[in-house]
């Protein structure tokens, strides 16, 4: 192993916990931020991705896809605040477990309804194409680090947008009382309505962009959902700060659990034992990081604001 | 001179910068209640926080009938015999009035490990329960789940409690807050009978009370005891007056 | 005096053993394995629910216990079948009893673990907390090759229990039948006592309870151990039902589902998991034999009963819950 | 009147609450809403700001109907309320719970933080962390920034230190005194009285009897609030 | 006597696209047919052993089936067919073939119609004995990913550069990808089926490394290419059957599946296809109820199948021709896999000595 393996795995991670802080950062406003148990977080991310992939199979234009899917996972999103969640604010958060299950079902057979069984095709723009060197020689894809820059965008905003409007300042105060929130003149079912749709929206982007990666598919959306739960408790729900390095930390453990473990295992028993063991240690690695850190700060790494 | 049944001394806790108590020393002497009033944020509250162990201090020590309780729990802490309200109410909300205080009869009987004896069928835990709810007059709400008493009744539910639990000491944080005339009237009768059973360390803003039935008063500013006496020194200190009586005196 | 609850439950309880009955009377053993199913789901949920429904602990991870009773039953029995030694010279067993002792401990056990260390979190810190132990166990499983890994495990004869020919369907079915009914008298009792209150009053107000001199984490860990050994046992059941024992059974589905199922037929009540795990099984059953888009209609069922039956079934049926 | 409400019924779940109240504030007057624990007031004050929608009755402010109007319009058309229990939102700072319920008019940040310079101290605080008093003052100042043309204060001057309550009471004064109607409960009759112009007294969900504070008599305040 | 089938299979969720294709394959057979003594229940598993199980007791139960059938995944596989062979039931698996079920355990009900799960792995370590030195081996960590890594080094004789057990269900490769770079590799073998081969298939061809890639059939199968797009150019693999199989039977085959469904058949349709052909020409002969015979009839596996020569072994999976396939673009721009040679000649799997019936 060589240390410009070790860096560029480092890299690796940084950005797989870009990635995922895209993915989760609907979450973090929904969830993090507005309190609301949403399991269907996932599906508003399967469904930018499938708006992306058919606009764009349909108009030959990956932007295009792009921007169809903030529209159609923000109304997707919209109509399922204005049905459903709408009449779960003041309800217990089970019952918000209970609906939104019921809609990841819903989504994921709608879905399949619409475009059948088979994964989509979603291939990155032309201009994303290709990788570009690396100082000290390694090659980077051009459209990884297109995602850090998306990622970085997305959490500067959110930042701004939660800790420094006066509308994130309603979004919180929403959070631990709606009904002092409204008898002070804030219209808190419409700002909900608008919070939800923008939070569905960056699902929606986020799986339309990390879908160009992946595959299309329904039930892409599950392995997100409990990806980005994690990401966000790490970090302390309701920090956008949090979030954003609950994601960079997943990302560079388990990146680099993937690929040191078996080499360090690889010491003591024969290789295909290694990789075996190393693996499935790997794959238990993240569960266990949460679990220590919670253990250790039962509010995660960085607490919004807590007393 | 009775031994003090509560001993404070050289209680320091800060928030960040923040001295919330600078080195605060008092005590508790058997039979008497002693008020401690102050500005809002001198640190009263956080004081009591302290003593009942939901806050740790950060340096002093803490006696109870003689014992150092300062390292332990909220819950060891009630069971050697601190009883306390809260400033604002807590209780379990969808239990009724009976079954709060039951809760606490149960935890002063002992063990809560037992599993299989209904609890309603305990008479035991039911006729004292409904002892102390006489006593602060709610035996006629005692079937209404907590979530449904207006807020007076709340805090007549609370001394309830903190009487259950046979203190040796017991801390009130503004037990006339919310109450009307009436009730406050009641209430300071009540409590001068109380003290027999426990002294008091009473937290209140109702002047009318504290100079009704305080022994002694101490006085708490920006987290320091600036003055402690009786009622009329207290009265007559004008650093007091300035601080926190104004014309009230 | 019975009160609209009590009446529901009852009417429940002898619904549950009566259609069974009647099925296998006419000939339809099939229904009486689907209400076997529902029997062992309501276990697992009653388990959960003396945490979730009592103590408030939303546990995300009850599949582990689930899923550890179900691999207790499954590597007994294969030890027992193929007669290699297991701990200390072992070979295993196929006695039921024994088995369902084992399942307990291995879960309990595992539960005051898993406890000791989720429950210094509460909220949604807890839900995450356990599922993050609940899927170490399930990766654990998935790759571990002695017992099948993710291809799963087969019981290949059902175990046994003395007196009793477990290969009828019946038979088995009376048997989780009465093993529901005894783990709900078990939650009546529980509810009802000091240790219920105190659990039940944590839940609504912890500081209150520190205060009055108990201590909630005791409390809890025993409640969520109990819980534990519970579903541990609705594990192994459900290996004998279905044979077979896979990671599947741990994963976070199962979990999800455990908690739907109390939400379903009303958290915290006594039927409540019975109640759904009824319905549950029933839309599954039904739905997916009308359309090959069954899980959109389930969706929108469960939808529906959240929206519109506020407190799940019983609550449709009995109204809202009482605390004396 | 800027307020009348004549007849409200209304009720929790099952269980009434209200009986029939009936209530009028005119353009800068200051009413006291009296009684027992328990009799209602909250109740009246939660159902005219429509938290607690009524049954029956009507609700008027400046001639607008507010029955059936959301909380949110009820607050824009003018109430703005300081809430039995201060319910300031604990996640948000002093700073934040003022912006977060700011709307255009007289009063602004730097006017509050002249009323409560306590809170000016703890602007950066989390709201949770604050002490009893410290919270009340800031619900005071939350209300204030609406700029509403009608304050109710439900128990403002509850657990407030006898100093900072006359700083408030003054602070009502003057409120009325540039054109504010209020509305307000409090168990400190002597404090209350001098404040009122006219009183209303509840009792078991029913308003029993009004006047003005003169007209409140010593054996008056004994059968209605066991003075 | 008619004969009844139930086929469980996935038609929901993510694997949903494999078991249509079963579904769709057997059907076809069954109605090409025309034998109304013939009936199929056709139910959805959800790719949960648990409810395949449920389906497995209605059926059996409930329905009096006589053969079980259609279960794409090893998991579910083994959560049903060993009770079922143990009810008297016949299993014809139309995928899943795990090794536990080929040896020692082999069943005189049980009958397997595709393969063996380790064969089209054990074809590819045969092919790179040929142009690679050191390869680069990958696949997810659980049986089937742990068999195929077994069984490709079961023929490959060179150097095995570096052995790779990535997480069931993982999407994201980059880390994996850096490996194979670093490796100094001269061939790449991944086994990633479904939505994991897609992701990777993508991000490999945005990485800049160029190692050539190989895997088994189904990671370049036809329900998949589509979704990989032109990153899957190029990549070798093995299998039994590929559309542009020059042979009457297979031609025909291909016309029909695509006149009856408007898309092209994957490896699946054809394995189902094939085990449905196997039923029904035992079922012309014998009589389901009396198994000795009816087993006799399936054994001797008198079909035409699409993919060329077929029988069974000792162990009731195949003996069959397994061939080198490239990705390719047929002149309509429709991604596609072109057969390049044969790579085993009647190929046996390694279990079957173990099986002693
Ligand atoms: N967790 C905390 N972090 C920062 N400051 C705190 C915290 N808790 C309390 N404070 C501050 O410490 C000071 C003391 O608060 P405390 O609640 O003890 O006051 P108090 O004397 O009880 O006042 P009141 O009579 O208004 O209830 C206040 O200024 C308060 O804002
Ligand atoms: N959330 C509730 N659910 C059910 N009943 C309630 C609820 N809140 C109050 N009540 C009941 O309504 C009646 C009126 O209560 P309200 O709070 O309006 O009284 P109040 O006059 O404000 O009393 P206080 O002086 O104690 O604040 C009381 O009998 C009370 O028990
Ligand atoms: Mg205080
Ligand atoms: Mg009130």
């Amino acid at each position: 192993m060589t240390l410009a393996l070790a860096l560029e795995q480092l890299l690796n991670g940084l950005q797989l916990g870009v990635m995922l802080f895209l993915m989760a950062a609907g979450l973090t406003l929904i969830f993090g931020v507005m309190g609301l148990i949403n399991l269907a977080h996932g599906s508003l991310y399967m469904v930018g991705a499938f708006a992306c992939a058919a606009v764009a199979a349909a108009t030959g234009s990956f932007w295009l896809g792009l921007v169809a899917s903030l529209a159609c996972a923000a109304a997707a999103g919209a109509i399922v605040e204005l049905l459903v969640i709408r009449r779960l604010y003041d309800r217990d958060h089970l019952d918000q477990v209970l609906a939104t299950f019921a809609l990841i079902l819903m989504f994921s057979e709608g879905t399949r309804w619409l475009f059948g069984s088979f994964p989509l095709y979603l291939d990155i723009p032309p201009l994303l194409q290709g990788a570009v060197a690396l100082p000290g020689g390694a090659q980077y894809p051009v459209y990884r680090l297109a995602i850090i820059a998306a990622g970085a965008l997305v959490a500067f905003g959110l930042y701004l947008l939660i800790g420094k409007t006066r509308l994130g300042m309603r979004i919180r105060a929403g959070e631990s009382d709606r009904e002092m929130i409204g008898a002070l003149g804030v219209d808190i079912r419409t700002l909900y309505t608008v919070v939800f749709a923008l939070g569905a929206a960056l699902a929606g982007l986020a799986g339309a962009m990390v879908g160009a990666l992946q595959s299309v598919q329904v039930g892409m959306g599950e392995p997100v959902l409990i990806l980005a739960f994690v990401v966000i408790v790490i970090g302390g729900i309701g920090s956008i700060k949090g979030a954003l390095l609950g994601a960079l930390l997943v990302g560079v453990v388990d990146t680099m659990g993937r690929f040191l473990l078996p080499q360090m295992l690889a010491l003591f028993v024969p290789p295909s034992q290694a990789g075996l063991i190393g693996g499935a240690a790997a794959s238990m690695l993240i569960y266990v990081m949460m679990a220590i850190i919670l253990a250790m700060k039962p509010r995660g790494l960085f607490p919004a604001a807590h007393a | 001179m009775a031994e003090p049944v509560l001993e404070l001394s050289d209680i320091v806790k800060s928030f960040g910068a923040l001295r919330a108590t600078d080195h605060v020393s008092l005590d508790l002497k058997p039979g008497e209640i002693h008020a401690l009033i102050g500005p809002n944020g001198a640190g009263k509250s956080t004081l009591i926080h302290q003593i009942c162990g939901t806050l740790r201090q950060d340096s002093g020590t803490i006696r109870l009938a003689g014992r150092d309780i300062g390292h332990l729990g909220v819950a060891e802490r009630s069971r050697l015999g601190l009883g306390r309200t809260f400033q604002v109410s807590s209780l379990a909300p969808e239990f009724s009035a009976l079954r709060n205080v039951m809760l606490a009869v149960q935890a002063q009987q002992g063990s809560s490990f037992r599993f299989f004896k209904p609890v309603m069928r305990d008479a035991s835990l039911i006729d004292r329960s409904m002892a102390m709810l006489e006593r602060v007059g709610l035996q006629d709400r005692a079937r209404i789940p907590a979530a449904e008493l207006s807020h007076g009744e709340r805090r007549q539910l609370e001394i309830a409690i903190a009487l259950a639990l046979n203190s040796k000491a017991f801390l009130l944080d503004e037990p006339m807050a919310g109450m009307g005339p009436e009730g406050s009237k009641v209430l300071t009768g009540f409590l001068d009978t109380l003290r027999q059973e426990a002294p008091i360390l009473l937290v209140e803003h109702d002047m009318d009370a504290v100079f009704a039935l305080a022994d002694r008063i101490s006085v708490l500013v920006y987290g320091r005891v600036i003055a402690t006496g009786t009622v009329e020194e207290i009265r007559r200190d004008p650093a007091v007056r300035t601080a926190y009586l104004g014309d009230h005196a | 005096m019975l009160n609209r609850e009590t009446i529901a439950n009852l009417v429940l309880a002898a619904l549950l053993l009566a259609v069974p009955l009647a099925a296998n009377a006419f000939g339809q053993p099939f229904y009486v394995t689907l209400a076997t199913r529902v029997a062992i789901l309501a276990l697992a949920a009653a388990g959960l629910n003396l945490a979730l429904g009592l103590g408030g602990l939303v546990s995300f991870g009850h599949a582990a216990f689930f899923g550890l009773g179900g691999y207790a039953a499954g590597i007994l029995a294969t030890h027992a079948f193929s007669g290699d030694p297991l701990l200390f010279g072992w070979t295993g067993t196929n006695q039921m009893p024994v088995i369902w002792l084992v399942a307990m401990l291995v879960a309990g056990l595992v539960g005051l673990f898993i406890g000791l260390i989720s429950l210094r979190t509460s909220g949604v810190y807890f839900i995450m907390i356990t599922l993050a132990f609940a899927q170490m166990v399930y990766y654990f499983a998935i790759s571990w090759p002695a017992y099948g890994g993710e291809d799963g495990l087969s019981i290949l004869v059902r175990n046994q229990f003395p007196g009793v020919n477990t290969m009828k369907p019946v038979s088995f079915f009376l048997i989780c039948y009465g093993v529901l009914i005894t783990a709900l008298a078990f939650f009546v009792l529980v509810r009802a006592s000091r240790f219920g209150s105190a659990l039940q009053a944590a839940r609504q107000n912890e500081v209150r309870v520190a205060t009055v001199g108990i201590a909630p984490y005791r409390i809890r860990l025993t409640a969520f151990a109990v819980s534990a050994a519970i579903t541990g046992l609705a594990g192994a059941l459900f290996a004998d039902l279905n044979r077979f024992v896979s990671p599947s059974m741990l994963s976070w589905h199962m979990s999800g589902e455990l908690i739907v199922l109390i939400i379903l037929g009303g958290t915290g009540r006594l039927f409540g998991p019975l109640a759904g795990a009824a319905l549950f099984v029933v839309f599954e059953y039904v739905l997916g034999g009308l359309t090959e888009r069954w899980q959109f209609f389930l969706g929108l069922i469960l939808l529906g009963t959240v929206l519109f039956a506020r407190g799940g079934l019983l609550g449709l049926l009995a109204g809202k819950a009482r605390h004396g | 009147m800027l307020l009348d409400v004549s007849k409200i019924e209304a009720s929790y779940g099952a269980s009434q609450a209200l009986f029939g109240v009936d209530l009028a504030v005119a353009e800068g007057e200051a009413v006291a809403l009296m009684g027992r624990n328990g009799m209602g007031k909250t109740t009246t004050i939660r159902a005219i700001c429509n938290l607690n929608p009524p049954r029956a009755g009507s609700v008027r402010l400046g001639g607008t109907d507010l029955r059936g109007k959301p909380s949110h319009r009820v607050a824009k058309l003018g109430i703005g309320l300081v809430p039995e229990g201060r319910r300031c939102f604990p996640n948000l700072t002093v700073h934040e719970n003022l912006v977060a319920a700011a709307r255009p008019g007289a009063w602004t940040l730097a006017r509050v933080n002249d009323l409560f310079p306590r809170l000016a101290e703890r602007h950066a605080q989390m709201a949770r962390s604050l002490s009893g008093g410290e919270q009340q003052m800031l619900a005071i100042g939350r209300a204030l920034m609406t700029n509403p043309r009608l304050l109710i204060l439900d128990e403002a001057t509850e657990g407030l230190a006898p100093v900072i309550r006359q700083d408030i009471w003054a602070a009502i004064r003057k409120l009325k005194a540039e054109g504010l109607s209020i509305l307000v409960v409090d168990k400190t009759l002597s404090e209350l009285l001098p404040v009122a112009d006219r009183c209303v007294i509840l009792e078991n969900g029913r308003s029993a009897w009004h006047g003005t504070p003169a007209e409140l008599t010593a054996d008056l305040q004994d059968r209605y609030l066991g003075v | 006597e008619p004969v009844k089938i139930g086929m469980i299979t996935t038609l929901s969720g993510g694997g949903a696209g494999l078991g249509i294709d079963t579904r769709d394959g057997f059907m076809l057979a069954i109605k090409q047919a025309g034998n109304s003594e013939i009936e199929v229940i056709t139910e959805d598993d959800g790719q949960k052993p648990e409810l395949a199980v449920q389906i497995a007791d209605k059926m059996i139960q409930s329905d009096q089936v006589d053969i079980l059938t259609g279960i794409v995944w090893s998991n579910l596989l083994m959560a049903v067919a060993p009770s079922a062979v143990a009810q008297g039931k016949f299993y014809v698996s139309t995928n899943a073939a795990p090794a536990a079920l080929a040896g020692e355990n082999c069943n005189p009900l049980y009958f397997n119609a595709a393969y063996q799960n380790d064969n089209l792995h054990e074809a590819m370590g045969e092919y790179a004995n040929k142009d690679y030195k050191k390869m680069f081996i990958m696949a997810p960590n659980y049986p089937a990913g742990k068999d195929s890594l077994t069984g490709f080094k079961r023929f490959y004789k060179g150097e095995v550069a570096s052995e790779v057990y990535t997480q069931v269900g993982q999407t994201d490769y980059a880390a994996e990808i850096a490996q194979i770079r670093a490796s100094g590799a001269d061939g790449v073998f991944v086994f990633l089926p479904g939505g994991m081969g897609i992701a990777f298939m993508k991000q490999y061809a945005q990485s800049g490394v160029d190692t050539p890639i190989m895997g088994p059939g189904f990671s370049f199968s036809q329900d998949v290419l589509p979704a990989i797009g032109d990153a899957a150019l190029g990549a070798k693999a093995s299998g039994q059957w590929a559309p542009d199989f020059d042979t009457e039977v297979s031609k025909k085959f291909l016309a029909d599946f695509q006149a009856e469904y408007g898309r092209l058949p994957s490896i699946y349709a054809v394995q189902a296809y094939d085990a449905a052909q196997l039923i029904i020409s035992a079922a012309a002969k014998a009589d389901v109820k009396d198994t000795e015979a009816f087993r006799a009839e399936l054994l001797k596996a008198d079909i035409q199948s699409p993919r060329g020569d077929f029988k069974f072994n000792t162990n009731q999976h195949p003996i069959q021709d397994i061939y080198l396939t490239e990705v390719v673009k047929g002149s309509d721009g429709v991604l596609t896999n072109k057969t390049v040679e044969k790579i085993f000649d009647d190929h046996e799997d390694a279990y079957a000595k173990d099986c002693k019936m």
